[in-house]
């Protein structure tokens, strides 16, 4: 089913204020989970609300993306807390949490999932720069991405992977708000994808929408654009790193921090191996790999680090960019990522973060499949 | 107490699998085998049915996985409760069981294996060669040789009769491993016999230059003068001779001197006379004109295995036979395929040597004469068996599912395009999974089945280029020839000589046939208490059965043993406490190499070698020594230990001395515990470099120490992981199997719960009258509930269901769902899930209101109730496979036909006028049970074929059943007006897939148990605390039942008699403060060895369950499941020194 | 099984049955066959209308007259049934009931066993003729006229009169005849 | 110029492809020395990280090989490691650790000729192929 949100007092995120209040303060939901714009400050930050009053702050759209929040959705999931959240999602936060639901890492169960098509994102550092220098007020933002489709920010460029991202809209969900396509002078749709979802809406008893005409169309073209920019970006990123030595000069920088994978939101590890006793290593093993190579870089195990964790979870990758965020030393490490995810999951037809029943590919095997990787022919 | 102790006679695949069931149990056994290799016939097939690989290893012990080897079973098997002895015979048995006196013989060997170091020196010079027997014969040895290709001990063997003691060998050993024993054959006194004089001189002649002592004598008379005189250790008889004739000689030279050997010599045509010679006590026989070689390798055989082999006389509680099978030889017999004669006739044991990688083809598929490539093979079924001229009116059982095998294993290694064609006359597919691997033959891989026997086997004269031509005659009466590369006999079982001859000495029953024969309702138990027999000694089985045949001998000598009153051995009394301070200790590392005799420093940069080892931290020192395998050098190393101290050892030597055995006395003596000790074969590397390559070598050389430097450094002291282990038994199923088992469990000494949902006891045999051997079943059935309902060991729950279970590590807590009783909880560490079959329903097409169609137990039923009177029945059809074996259930039941029979000879018992009509597809009277088949063919009863796309249609009629069929031979409709149709509509198997699941047990596409592994463990599940057992594990009869119970009592029992189970050392681990519990490892672990501890938020592990495979390491991401003893540390530290 | 019309066949066959009583089918004794071109049915299918009590149809087929008494299926039947002698039986039974369709070849060989019986040895001519009259059919000689002339002229058959013979074998006859009783 | 002596890491299951080494060294069967057989228990537990670990290390080449399908010690460890060396298969080379440097293959406990034979091929072909660019690494 289909509910419109109307706009409210001339605005749509006051308009979705208000839905989202309505939400709350239905019997169905014990707390909301949504971007919140944090008290003196502009820093929006994903927050577990329960006081309706509280909404006035929710930006649920924003260039803001400070984080990958199926990772925190994650927290409040993975077991039992006895109380229904809802919970307002990017998709390649969806995406995220639905990987994570795979690694037993959150679950559905006491959650109604909400998504919405993607408002892009700016890097951390140029959201604070944009932020200091001239923001747009939230609405004229949405109609900015939404309406007219730009790709720069007063002047910022988008992120690399919002711009490169084949699948900003939502699926999986038990309900979406539309956006693109949608005559925001008519309000913005929201759309059941569950049966949860659906009865919901209905006891909202909001009044009824329909699927505007052009959405599909523009969802195409979008899908087009990105896509093409993609092909490019892998092109461009492939040619850098295409053999070892490049590979080195491009994670030269690499100071082990492991706040890519802090921020990656498929890498669940509570600890990352890397940061374990087994590279904890002896001081004579140092010296032996200087007197085995002449010259050894310290910290060692870097480029170990990164091959292992595309090794490890490329195959889940859902390309939201949150490692290039991350890296203290600007390595684009999310090109690199996502140029090898791409491959990884084609060869398993595995596609991220679409349905939690589809088990990831290393958790599973068929007795009759890569016959021709056998043999040394 | 004392600890029991079995001999097991027969190291192939059951005499392996009875020994290890025992000595994982806790009992010693003695392993001997009369060959030079343990492993049998497996040893010879590299490809088994269903894979067309091979499980062997699957049977190895899984847990306490470190007091045995732990490597391919090809490469021997090492135990410590097992004693292994090879090349030596049982000769005789006396006493009762639990107190038996065996006599063994064991042949000495010329080369001493602590000594040889396999380089295969004398292999080189010696000049003698003989036909392979470990090929078949299709490739030659010499006289000095390895026993099998892949033995782990690596050790040369002499063929005694072979070899011409030229001493060449022995010249050039470096090691002195090799010593002709100073052989005084002067006091060997050979008697020879014989009318014609030129024999009895040129015989004395032959034999007195081997250095023997001869004496002639002309007549049977004169020979039993001489006896009077003098003691003979052999005689040599011509059967034919004026007067006393050989045989009467026979007779009265035993009369005189009981152990005197004797030989036979006859002219061919009277080889019968021979052989009946030898069922009198003669040891063998020779046909004359003979070759001197063959006399000469006779008297030797006979010489060292009666003169030279050493008498050993052993006090063991039970016995178990396990000698095997012999394949029947068909160049013995009438020979109509020209085996031998012509070229490309090859036997299936010859088929699978010549395609083995180390057979004759060494993987390739060639003809074993031209070595061309071969393009087009036949399989011949019934080479042997089934065939009343070749003395067998038995069927071989096993060789329908060897030659599909073979036929498919030949297309998916030598391509889909060679054309296999297999003749059969029954295709006895009779297994649960059979009839899927022929269809599978037959559609995915196209081999043709043709039913047919082949008359003969020529020459294709036309076509000149060796193949052969095969004229067969089809269903419609055409007579075929087709033309074939190679030939393939499926030769059939015949006993094996030695086992006959043993049990025929020793008063142990043997059957007409010569095979051991077993008492009513097993398969185990001879006529001889305390001796059992395993395998397929008592017929021919394949593997599973085999298998579980072996099991079920080894619970019958665990009974044996615990009612007379021995224990099993706790091996676990270790002390702790020493090796977890050493665990605590930082490693100190001392490396050791043996030069061999040789000086090192020719090949190696020894001063670089120590330089770059010692600066390794950990590794204190390097020292080379001369000859660890002297007691002086022994000495020496043991003092250096003591002296530096070192808590890990890294031994550098050659194989003999890094072998398991002596580093564990070395750990003895040194106080080094054996786990600490790493070791390489430094002579075998340093073998693959020129001595030119110093700094090569040197590089090598010090690459391997370093990784072992790496593995001591990373090595855990501390022994594996033990788990407390619940000590009772939950049988869940009161039928014969569930029955057999628990009793089985109880004589054992171990508590049993028997569940059972009726309130009766008995299950299937409640219904049954007669076995088809006319065996009283209710008898046998009141006989063995009474047993049980007065065993203090067990307790009966009837009308009980199992309603929950729980599973921790270690122990089963079901909850018991009773019937008019309060429920109970009960606790137990094993599960054996015996919850039976039941006879498939009567798909039933037609109004039938006077039950004229009757299925199989409602027919003996009603004659059991009178309300089926067999003398008022005139004709009687029955339908085989109704039901069955097509789409839904394609799988034969193994019984029916046996039963179909049973009741065909029942009625024309009691009406000898009864027409009885049997329509069957293929007719399963495997075994011995085919005499059944013979019989009532002889009492008249008709047999009708019929093939699954036209099945016999039945139609009502007044108080008739008319039943069509279609004769194939006559190729015309058949009518006949029936009293009655008796269907044979199979079993089912009733074991719920919820209470499976409930002990973590799978089912298969039927709903069958699924086994671990339906060769090698053929009664266990994935989940090693649950077996199963009877109809719900396959089809079977009664005796086959009875034996799955018992190889299941036993393999509970392995587990039941451990207070607390010991993991290996290799056991997987999870370090819960990285863990992110996201279950993977939990998934992917084959064992079901991990489990998720809810309560504390763990992953905990049953580390018995766990066999050390690591593959829960490697999905862990974070490295939170951990393989002890191969960790991600030890790896990665490994590649390192890998790649220095 | 309706047997309407045995004619009486099935006693005398009951022997032969319980002979091959325990035959499988599996066609061993018709691949081994040297002669089976010539038999209209195959001696599997002989075996299997016996076991039938398929009598009147056994005795219709000639297959078992083509019998050269090889000992071939005997031989190889894993059976070890003795199927030659089962052959032999069944002509003799043909020959006893004095089936028509036998008639020829019970008179051809009485016509050979005579002539042995006389001479110790078969005088082909004579016996030729023998069954000739006794076949009562004047059309039957012209048929053999072609090959009597071939061996003639190569001396493989010399023509000669009908004489007395020995007799020799008389006794030796008699005696089997006594046997068979 | 000298010629160039590939390095290969072969990790080998105890089961199988150990005992196919061991019976082609008890045969006799000459294959490269240069090939440093690392035993595991199983190719399932061959984790992606050792043949990453083994290429940064320098290697040419690296083999993986165990039992047959359907033949494994443990059931199916092999078919976890197939999807794992397909895994790598996909990654390596976009690295330029082109996919023929690793390699998957099944050898059984009789196949000792065949163990020497691959041997000697993989051999073969790492000398074709030249050098890994990874023995110039500095990094790891």
């Amino acid at each position: 089913m289909m509910i419109k949100i109307e706009q409210e007092d001339n605005s749509l995120t006051k308009g979705l204020q208000q839905f989202f209040k309505r939400l709350l303060e239905s019997e169905e939901i014990d707390a909301l989970f949504l971007p919140v714009r944090l008290k003196d400050s502009f820093s929006i930050m994903p927050s577990l609300v329960t006081d309706p009053a509280q909404i006035e702050a929710a930006v649920p759209l924003s260039p803001s993306f400070p984080l990958n929040s199926g990772r925190m959705v994650s927290r409040l999931s993975y077991k039992e807390s006895g109380r229904k959240t809802a919970v307002l999602l990017r998709p390649c936060e969806i995406r995220a949490f639905i990987e994570l639901i795979k690694l037993k890492q959150g679950s559905r169960q006491e959650l109604i999932l909400i998504g919405i098509d993607c408002p892009k994102a700016l890097s951390l550092s140029d959201y604070a720069a944009y932020m200091e220098k001239d923001p747009l007020d939230d609405d004229a933002y949405i109609q900015k991405v939404f309406s007219a489709n730009e790709e720069t920010l007063n002047g910022f460029n988008f992120s690399s992977a919002c711009n490169t991202c084949e699948n900003p809209f939502p699926v999986n969900t038990d309900m979406n708000i539309l956006l693109q396509g949608v005559d925001f002078s008519d309000g913005m749709i929201v759309e059941s994808g569950s049966e949860a979802g659906r009865n919901i809406l209905e006891s909202l008893n909001m009044s009824e929408a329909s699927m505007p005409e052009k959405r599909e169309e523009i969802m195409a073209q979008i899908k087009e654009v990105n896509s093409k920019a993609n092909e490019a970006m892998v092109e461009d990123i492939t040619e850098k790193t295409d053999s070892i030595l490049k590979l080195n000069a491009f994670f030269d920088r690499c100071i082990n921090c492991y706040n890519c994978r802090n921020m990656c939101p498929v890498c669940y590890c509570k600890e990352c191996v890397f940061n374990t006793d087994v590279f904890y290593h002896q001081p004579v093993q140092y010296h032996q790999w200087a007197e085995k190579k002449g010259l050894v870089k310290l910290p060692t195990d870097t480029v170990f680090y990164h091959l292992t964790r595309l090794a490890h979870i490329s195959h889940a990758c859902v390309g939201c960019g949150q490692c290039s965020n991350a890296c203290p030393s600007d390595i684009n490490v999310f090109e690199v990522f996502k140029s090898v995810a791409q491959t990884t999951q084609a060869a398993f037809g595995y596609s991220p973060g679409i349905d939690e029943n589809e088990p990831p590919p290393l958790s599973v095997f068929n007795e009759r499949e890569f016959e021709d990787i056998v043999g040394i022919k | 107490m004392a600890i029991g102790k079995t001999l097991v006679a027969g190291a192939g695949l059951s005499g392996i699998r009875s020994a290890l069931d025992l000595a994982e149990t806790g009992y010693k056994v003695l392993l001997i085998d009369q060959s030079d290799h343990i492993g049998g016939l497996l040893c010879q097939l590299d490809n088994q049915f269903p894979t067309s690989k091979c499980g062997y290893c699957r049977m190895l012990p899984m847990f306490d996985r470190d007091r045995s080897s732990q490597h391919c079973l090809r490469k021997g098997l090492f135990h410590e409760n097992i004693e292994i002895l090879l090349s030596t015979q049982l000769m005789s048995v006396e006493g009762e069981p639990g107190d038996l006196k065996v006599t063994l013989k064991q042949n000495p060997s010329l080369i001493d294996p602590s000594l040889c170091t396999g380089c295969g020196e004398c292999e080189r010079v010696c000049s003698v060669f003989v036909d392979d027997p470990f090929n078949e014969g299709l490739t030659k040895r010499k006289a000095v040789y390895l026993p099998s290709p892949q033995s782990f001990s690596n050790a040369y063997t002499i063929d005694y009769t072979a070899c011409t003691r030229c001493g060449e060998c022995e010249k050039i050993c470096p090691t002195g491993a090799i010593k002709f024993i100073d052989q005084d054959r002067e006091k060997f006194k050979i008697l020879v016999v014989d009318d014609e004089k030129i024999v009895r001189d040129s015989m004395k002649e032959w034999l007195k230059e081997e250095g023997f002592s001869v004496a002639t004598a002309d007549s049977g008379q004169k020979a039993l003068e001489l006896m009077d005189d003098r003691l003979f250790n052999m005689m040599l008889t011509d059967i034919k001779m004026p007067g006393m004739d050989g045989v009467e000689l026979l007779a009265k030279a035993k009369e005189k001197n009981e152990d005197l050997c004797v030989i036979m010599m006859t002219a061919y045509a009277a080889v019968d006379s021979a052989v009946d010679a030898m069922k009198q006590g003669a040891l063998d026989y020779l046909t004359k004109p003979f070759d001197p070689d063959v006399l000469i390798s006779m008297a030797l055989k006979v010489y060292h295995e009666f003169e030279i082999a050493e008498a050993r006389v052993e006090q063991v509680d039970a016995l178990i036979l396990a000698g095997g099978t012999q394949f029947y030889k068909p160049e013995l017999g009438k020979n109509p395929y020209g085996y031998g004669v012509l070229p490309g006739v090859v036997t299936g044991m010859e088929f699978e040597r010549l395609i083995s990688g180390t057979g004759l083809g060494k993987g390739k598929l060639i003809h074993p004469k031209t070595g061309k490539p071969v393009r087009k093979i036949a399989w011949f079924q019934c080479v042997g068996s089934r065939d009343v001229q070749a003395d067998a009116g038995f069927c071989s059982s096993v060789c329908c599912m060897i030659s599909i095998k073979e036929a498919i294993l030949a297309k998916e290694k030598y391509g889909q395009d060679l054309e296999t064609t297999l003749f059969y006359m029954d295709m006895r597919t009779i297994g649960k999974s059979f009839d899927e691997y022929r269809l599978k033959a037959q559609e995915e891989n196209q081999v043709r089945f043709v039913r047919a026997r082949i008359h003969s086997l020529d020459e294709d004269l036309k076509k000149k280029d060796g193949s052969l031509l095969a004229r067969y005659v089809d269903l419609q009466g055409n007579i075929h020839e087709d033309d074939f590369d190679l030939v393939v006999l499926a030769t059939g079982q015949r006993p094996a000589k030695q086992m006959t001859e043993l049990a025929v000495k020793n008063d142990i029953g043997i059957n007409p046939w010569g095979f051991i024969e077993t008492t009513p309702f097993s398969i185990i138990k001879t006529s001889r208490a305390g001796i059992l027999s395993g395998g397929s000694l008592s017929g021919l089985k394949d593997i599973s059965d085999s298998v579980t045949c072996a099991s079920a001998a080894a619970l019958g000598a665990c009974k044996i043993m615990h009612e007379a009153g021995k224990q099993p051995i706790d091996a676990h009394a270790i002390d702790m406490d020493d090796l977890t301070i050493l665990a605590r200790e930082n490693p100190r590392i001392l490396t050791v190499l043996c030069s061999c005799d040789k000086d090192l420093s020719q090949t190696l940069d020894l001063e670089k070698l120590k330089l770059d080892l010692d600066r390794i931290p950990e590794n204190q020192s390097v020292e080379i020594m001369d000859k660890f395998c002297t007691d002086e050098g022994w000495k020496t190393l043991a003092d250096m230990i003591q002296k530096t101290n070192p808590n890990r050892l890294i031994l550098g030597a050659c194989l003999p001395c890094i072998q398991k055995q002596r580093v564990k006395e070395l750990s003895k003596e040194s106080g080094l515990h054996s786990s600490l000790v790493e070791t390489l074969d430094i002579i075998s590397i340093l073998k693959q470099y020129p001595d030119s390559q110093i700094p090569k070598t040197t590089q090598r050389i010090e690459r391997e120490l370093k990784a072992l430097i790496s593995k001591a450094r990373f090595k855990n002291p501390v022994p594996g992981e033990r788990l407390e282990s619940n000590q009772n038994a939950l049988v869940i199923g009161g039928g014969i199997a569930g029955i057999t088992a628990a009793l089985s469990i109880a004589d054992c000494g171990y508590h049993v719960d028997l569940v059972e949902k009726d309130d009766a006891i008995g299950g299937n045999l409640l219904w049954m009258d007669k076995t088809v051997d006319n065996l009283d079943i209710q008898a046998y059935l009141d006989e063995k509930v009474k047993e049980l309902e007065s065993h203090n060991q067990v307790t009966i729950h009837k009308k009980t269901k199992t309603e929950s279970t729980a599973q921790n590590p270690g122990e089963f807590l079901t909850f018991l769902k009773k019937d008019g009783e309060p429920d109970e909880t009960i606790l137990h560490g094993v599960t054996l899930l015996a919850t039976g079959g039941s006879q498939a329903p009567l798909m039933k097409d037609n109004e039938d209101p006077q039950q004229k169609e009757l299925t199989q137990k409602e027919f003996e039923m009603g004659v059991q109730d009178h309300k089926i009177d067999p003398e008022k029945l005139e004709t009687v059809v029955m339908i085989q496979c109704s039901g069955t074996r097509d789409e839904k259930r394609n799988y034969c039941s193994r019984v029916c036909c046996i039963r179909a029979l049973k009741n065909a000879l029942f009625l024309k018992d009691k009406n000898s006028d009864i027409q009885v009509y049997i329509l069957y597809r293929d007719m399963m009277s495997y075994g011995f049970y085919e005499e059944y088949y013979t019989e009532a063919k002889n009492r008249g009863v008709i047999f009708f074929q019929y093939d699954s796309a036209n099945k016999p249609l039945t139609q009502i009629q007044e108080d008739k059943v008319l039943v069509k069929t279609r004769d194939l031979l006559l190729d015309m409709p058949v009518e006949i007006e029936a009293d009655c149709v008796i269907h044979a509509t199979g079993i089912l198997p009733d074991l719920p897939a919820e209470l499976a699941d409930q002990y973590g047990a799978d089912l298969d596409t039927f709903h069958f148990f699924k086994e671990a592994d339906s060769k090698f463990r053929p009664v266990d599940s994935m989940n090693y605390r649950v077996f199963s057992c009877g109809l719900s594990l396959k089809p079977c009869t009664i005796e086959e039942a009875v034996a799955s119970a018992e190889a299941a009592a036993i393999r509970a029992v392995r587990i039941l008699s451990h207070e607390r189970l010991v993991s290996g050392k290799m056991v997987a681990d999870t370090r819960t403060a990285t863990c992110s519990m996201c279950e993977m490892c939990v998934d992917t672990c084959p064992y079901g060895a991990r489990f998720v501890d809810s309560l504390e938020e763990k992953i905990v592990i049953d580390p018995a369950a766990c066999q050390g495979c690591g593959v829960c390491a490697a999905v862990c991401p974070s490295g939170s499941a951990v393989l002890e003893g191969l960790d991600r540390r030890l790896m990665l530290d490994v590649i390192d020194m890998a790649l220095l | 099984m309706g047997q309407a019309n045995n004619k009486g066949y099935l006693e005398q066959t009951e022997t032969i049955k319980t002979m091959i009583q325990t035959c499988i089918q599996c066609g061993t004794c018709t691949a081994s066959c040297p002669n089976i071109e010539f038999m209209d049915i195959t001696p599997r299918h002989m075996w299997r209308l016996l076991l039938m009590d398929h009598v009147d149809a056994l005795f219709l087929s000639k297959s078992f007259i083509m019998c050269s008494s090889c000992y071939y299926c005997t031989l190889r039947c894993p059976r070890g049934l003795e199927l030659t002698n089962a052959m032999s039986l069944l002509k003799q039974t043909a020959s006893k009931l004095k089936l028509k369709q036998f008639q020829r070849s019970s008179l051809f060989y009485k016509a050979f066993l005579d002539s042995v019986k006389k001479h110790g040895r078969v005088k082909e001519i004579e016996f030729m003729t023998h069954f000739f009259i006794s076949m009562k059919n004047p059309m039957i000689p012209f048929g053999f006229a072609p090959l009597g002339l071939k061996l003639m002229l190569k001396g493989k058959v010399r023509p000669e009169f009908p004489s007395g013979g020995s007799g020799k074998l008389t006794a030796l006859f008699k005696k089997v005849a006594e046997l068979e009783e | 110029m000298e010629t160039f002596e590939p390095v290969i890491v072969a990790f080998v299951c105890n089961w199988c492809t150990y005992t196919a080494a061991d019976l082609a060294g008890t045969s006799r069967l000459s294959y490269p020395t240069n090939i440093r057989l690392i035993r595991v228990m199983c190719t399932g537990m061959v984790d992606p990280q050792y043949v990453i670990k083994a290429f940064l290390e320098g290697a040419d080449g690296v083999l993986i090989s165990g039992c047959h399908p359907g033949d494994c010690h443990y059931i199916n460890g092999n078919y976890k490691a197939r999807r794992r060396i397909k895994l790598l298969k996909e990654i390596l080379p976009r690295f330029g650790i082109e996919r023929d440097r690793l390699r998957l293959t099944w050898i059984g406990a009789s196949d000792g000729i065949e163990f020497a034979e691959i041997m000697t091929q993989l051999n073969d072909q790492i000398i074709e192929m030249g050098p890994s660019q990874t023995r110039l690494n500095k990094a790891i």
